[in-house]
């Protein structure tokens, strides 16, 4: 499983060979889904027949008419994950409005138009022996997860969810915390994961001593984690599951090209011909643990 | 009116029109492709190569985006010339128009030898970058000095036939001169600006936010400055002059067009626009309809002071 | 915790605080005046002033708006130091803070006679122009050279015992050296940046768009690229610098003075915003408070490279 | 008539000592009133009670709380005359939509709110004794047209307006064409004045050949002319009125302070003491034409 996935290995679901596709996405709805956070549904059938779980978009985010204008703020386009497929023609993304970009983004209504590339990136391997996917993310890295549930569920693979966030806040989805049991998230276990989910301001734990702490239960065959969320936590992740389980990470950083061109989304790499840079829109984000220098991975 | 002829032409270099995508912006032209024709631009500026494969400054970050602007310290991350001979220059070739290498080295004779490796190649013309921000070595070293510019560019002239366009750097006292120098040492064509050194620093954790620390300047915010710099170099020197420095649609190329460039190349805005390039091939055409102007020659360094 | 202490020294200028109107901006303060409360900040310097009165550069234009930024070619209009003197210095000593006289001539004897008429003042410091892009003599024709800087900055130096200020241009190949040069003669502290040399053209009119033909570009886009200087010159000075160039916040005037500044000025951002320095002044003090920095002192020059 | 109007000639309307103000103004009224043209209606009673026809705002394109980011397009204010007070707290102004400026003000909706500074410059002066006002305005000139209408009205001055325009469409109001007469505009009717409009396009003259055309019926005594409108228009009545009827122009120039500080906005002036420019923005926009250097006025 841990072959450099440029070519991807037989019986895994590699992204389709035609290349990344620039279009007008019509947004369908927009709705705020948490504190800071928005869900957008747009029209992309192209994207949902290509899309791969891990993939993202690289998203302009003035009117698609106002290209010929220099925009100050966002001058280059922004990447977000594919949240969700809605066949035949939806993409849901979700995201955190921060600076700018989320800002123009999240005051998109219904009836407006995004330009988006996409899709871009290689997204998540699921080899074909896989029985059960442990999937950890943290904050609004629980983005594309909901994509991954579906497409496991999809291939029969039991997923356990282990989500964690500083603040019940920080994540796009609802927390529901029943009288017996631990917090959990309604709409992943409505996608079939088993959740737990741990907020370090009412749990006081972190998502990270939860995986610790479950790692003996799960069966050495068969199984693989996948992990998105914050630096720390997937340094964090790559320690614990070393010579364990198979582990495969979502990395984040600085884009302009989102294409593999410009080279300004580097991630430290490790390789046997010492080329030492990977590009996180090209060749991940999703890479595999063992690809990624994390010594030298900046937190 | 008949179609306007857009046509130029930059030392033994014959373009379509004046559109150029600028050096490093996407590559060697494999990822860009399909997301616009290529082809139909008059040239495409590849990344700088060095004579060995160059891993460029460390991550985290190498961008950031400013006021109208970016910030890139990439540090001249290439294949190096034997991967680019081998694996990349027969697919830039394949977009269908004039390619242009840019080649940089630490020193004039490795600037000669990348261009010695090209001369049989099918490049259209060779871009000498003297004016790199970001390595140490080579790069703006050579291109804040009027001697050592015109050093590497005769070290090239004698490596190759092909038309050579050193590339300026902005962060000079006297552009004109690194250019009228170049020029004397058998430049065929001059081409600026390369970016603006600058700094952003993480105020938070009071760190430049470029790992590298400092990196350059480039998009929409420096084009007035680099429209000044394309305005002084033409006005310097015989040989035609390529334009750039934040173009971003047409009205922005024909102003360094109209300040004396006979070409211009597009950078930053590609991010944003793949076909940013082709895009302002027809707002410039466009624009010649509308003036009843025939050739787009016409209007180089047509500005009336 | 305590307030933090937001005072700083510039020579013998005692400021209560880091922040400053850039010079030119607002005039000699009084059109401004009821905008703000211009006292409450650390200094305010004055439109440059020339012995005699300068009528300036022709109109129609003579600023344009560019992305994140301006271009402007006032061409030092002033009142002249006479007229300054009787009209313009009472109201501006009225707000209640520190003023700087901003200077410039066309030899460094039309400086120092400048200096020598304020010496008697209650200026609290000069600022010495040897960085004006907009006028043919005097002006940026020093401040390019080191040796011309050094020179104007003696002579000042000569003819006035206030701390004297010199305010570098940054079309420069090597600023650091004309900063030291200016030091070695005695300057009490450096200032920078001026504006970007720049031009934008009129495309329709194919014309400049500005009457004087180039201008200097200022605002948020010169922003990185002013940090990047005030940072080699803080590196290569002992006298306290003066960062400006594109400040728009707080954030912007901390990557400043992480990055060396004593002090900063506020410019363009004035037009938008004629409160924008004290706003400046409250960001400041509250990130102090935020990280615990007792005093903003601690933290000029505190970025870890 | 022709004194320079620093110190306003007794008996003058000055605009109050007092300075100009900066203030947050809601949005109570945003309507299209012609292709490309709208009104907008703010509230703003200090601007009510000071302002003076003629005088303008400098406007901040983006939202008031938005002030601490830099903003790439419309980076200075804009400057907009008032074009008419609405007491006892309405001013309203009226947009012609241009470059960036003009698009993020017309897309101002009512309950949105603008960052304004005024009343700025100086406005037109009416002197005790006149009896008979001929307004000539151009194109988006019209704007600050109604205040002076309604003000000289107030002082029983009767009103004489002579408009024009390249096509009906480039004025911020409605076009009449009755069938007996020529083409008048309604609402500068019912404001009191006599109108006359002409559109180039249709009528196909200009409004300075109307302007000369009529100069013999009017007065010698008691009357005066007020001129907004493009510089062609304004330097042909200067030269129409030369010698004859007192004549007031409103000059544009491209301004930063709005405030006379930074000496951007200049026009080469005639005066005694060979101090050659002034002030759109603080000596005018209204200048005497007799004030302005027409020869070197650029057009
Ligand atoms: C592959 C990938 C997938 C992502 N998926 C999602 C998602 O599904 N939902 C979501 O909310 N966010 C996602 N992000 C993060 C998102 O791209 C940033 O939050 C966004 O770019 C911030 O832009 P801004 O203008 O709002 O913020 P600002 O902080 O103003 O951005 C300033 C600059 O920093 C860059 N930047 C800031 N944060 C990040 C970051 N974390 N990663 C990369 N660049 C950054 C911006 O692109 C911009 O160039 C993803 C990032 C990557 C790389
Ligand atoms: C005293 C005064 C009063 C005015 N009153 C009105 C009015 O009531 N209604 C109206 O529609 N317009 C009026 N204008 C013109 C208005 O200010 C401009 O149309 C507006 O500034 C254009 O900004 P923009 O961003 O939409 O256009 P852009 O063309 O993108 O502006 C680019 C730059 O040029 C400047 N500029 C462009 N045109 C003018 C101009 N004519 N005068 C001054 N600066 C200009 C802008 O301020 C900006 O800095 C007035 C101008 C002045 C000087
Ligand atoms: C990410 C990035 C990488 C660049 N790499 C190179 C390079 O390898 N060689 C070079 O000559 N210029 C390089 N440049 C400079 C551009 O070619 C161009 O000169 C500059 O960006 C100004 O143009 P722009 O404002 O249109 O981007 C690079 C610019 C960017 C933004
Ligand atoms: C309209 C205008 C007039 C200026 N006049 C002067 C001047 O008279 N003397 C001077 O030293 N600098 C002058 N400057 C430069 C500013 O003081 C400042 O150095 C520059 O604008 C960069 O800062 P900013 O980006 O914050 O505006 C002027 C700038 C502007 C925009
Ligand atoms: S963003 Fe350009 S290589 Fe990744
Ligand atoms: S706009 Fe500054 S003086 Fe008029």
């Amino acid at each position: 499983m841990s072959e450099p996935h440029t070519s991807p290995p037989p019986g895994t679901q590699a992204p389709s060979g035609s290349g990344p596709l620039r279009l007008q996405a019509e947004v369908l709805e927009s709705e705020r889904v948490a504190a800071n956070h928005r869900r957008l549904l747009l029209r992309a059938p192209q994207i949902v027949t290509t899309a791969q779980p891990g993939q993202f978009l690289h998203i302009w985010c003035h009117p698609p008419e106002e290209i010929d204008r220099p925009p100050s703020a966002a001058l280059l386009r922004r990447p977000y994950s594919i949240s969700r497929l809605r066949p035949p023609d939806g993409v849901e993304i979700l995201l955190r409005v921060r600076g700018n970009g989320g800002r123009l983004l999240a005051a998109k209504a219904a009836g407006e138009s995004l330009d988006i590339i996409g899709p871009l990136g290689h997204g998540f391997r699921i080899s074909p022996g896989l029985s059960l996917a442990v999937i950890v993310a943290g904050g609004i890295g629980l983005a594309p997860v909901s994509f991954l549930v579906e497409r496991l569920g999809g291939l029969g693979v039991r997923v356990i969810l282990l989500a964690g966030a500083e603040t019940d806040e920080k994540i796009p989805f609802r927390v529901e915390r029943p009288q017996a049991g631990g917090a959990t998230l309604p709409e992943m276990e409505a996608l079939g994961a088993e959740v737990t989910f741990v907020s370090e301001s009412v749990e006081g734990v972190r998502i990270t001593e939860v995986v610790q702490a479950r790692l003996d239960e799960l069966p050495g065959e068969g199984a693989a984690m996948f992990a998105v969320g914050p630096r720390a936590m997937l340094k964090r992740l790559a320690e614990i599951a070393r010579g364990g389980l198979p582990l495969q990470v979502s990395l984040e950083e600085r884009m302009a090209c989102g294409l593999g061109a410009c080279r300004s989304c580097v991630v430290p790499a490790r390789s046997a011909d010492g080329a030492s840079y990977k590009t996180v829109c090209r060749d991940g984000p999703v890479f595999d643990a063992s690809e990624i220098d994390w010594e030298r991975l900046t937190p | 009116m008949t179609k306007p002829d857009l046509g130029v032409t930059i030392g033994s270099m014959a373009m379509k029109n004046p559109v150029m995508i600028a050096s490093g912006i996407f590559g060697y032209g494999d990822e860009f492709a399909g997301l616009a024709d290529y082809g139909e631009l008059g040239a495409l500026v590849l990344k700088t190569i060095t004579r060995e494969p160059r891993q460029g400054n460390p991550p985290a970050h190498r961008t950031v985006e400013t006021p109208a602007g970016m910030v890139n310290a990439i540090g001249l991350e290439n294949v190096g010339l034997d991967a680019f001979l081998r694996d990349k220059l027969p697919a830039a070739l394949a977009h269908g128009t004039n390619v242009v290498a840019s080649i940089a080295g630490d020193t004039p004779e490795g600037f000669a030898e990348c261009a010695r490796s090209l001369d049989g190649t099918d490049v259209a013309a060779i871009e000498i970058n003297i004016s790199c921000p970001n390595v140490k070595k080579g790069g703006m070293a050579f291109g804040v000095d009027a001697e050592a510019s015109a050093e590497v560019t005769a070290a090239v002239r004698a490596a190759t036939k092909k038309p050579i366009i050193p590339k300026l750097t902005p962060n000079v006292t006297d552009i004109a001169s690194v250019a009228q120098a170049c020029e004397r040492a058998g430049a065929d064509a001059i081409s600026l600006t390369n970016t603006f050194s600058a700094m952003v620093i993480d105020v938070e954790g009071r760190r430049p936010l470029l790992a590298a620390g400092t990196g350059g300047l480039s998009g929409p915010a420096i084009r007035p400055a680099a429209v000044y710099r394309v305005h002084q170099v033409a006005q310097a020197v015989e040989v035609p002059v390529v334009g750039m420095g934040g173009i971003w649609n047409a009205n922005d190329a024909l102003e360094f067009i109209i300040a004396g460039a006979s070409a211009v190349a597009v950078g930053t805005a590609l991010y944003a626009d793949p076909a940013a390039g082709n895009r302002i091939v027809a707002g410039i055409r466009e624009y010649l309809q509308r003036h009843g102007i025939r050739q787009v020659s016409d209007l180089v360094g047509s500005i009336q002071l």
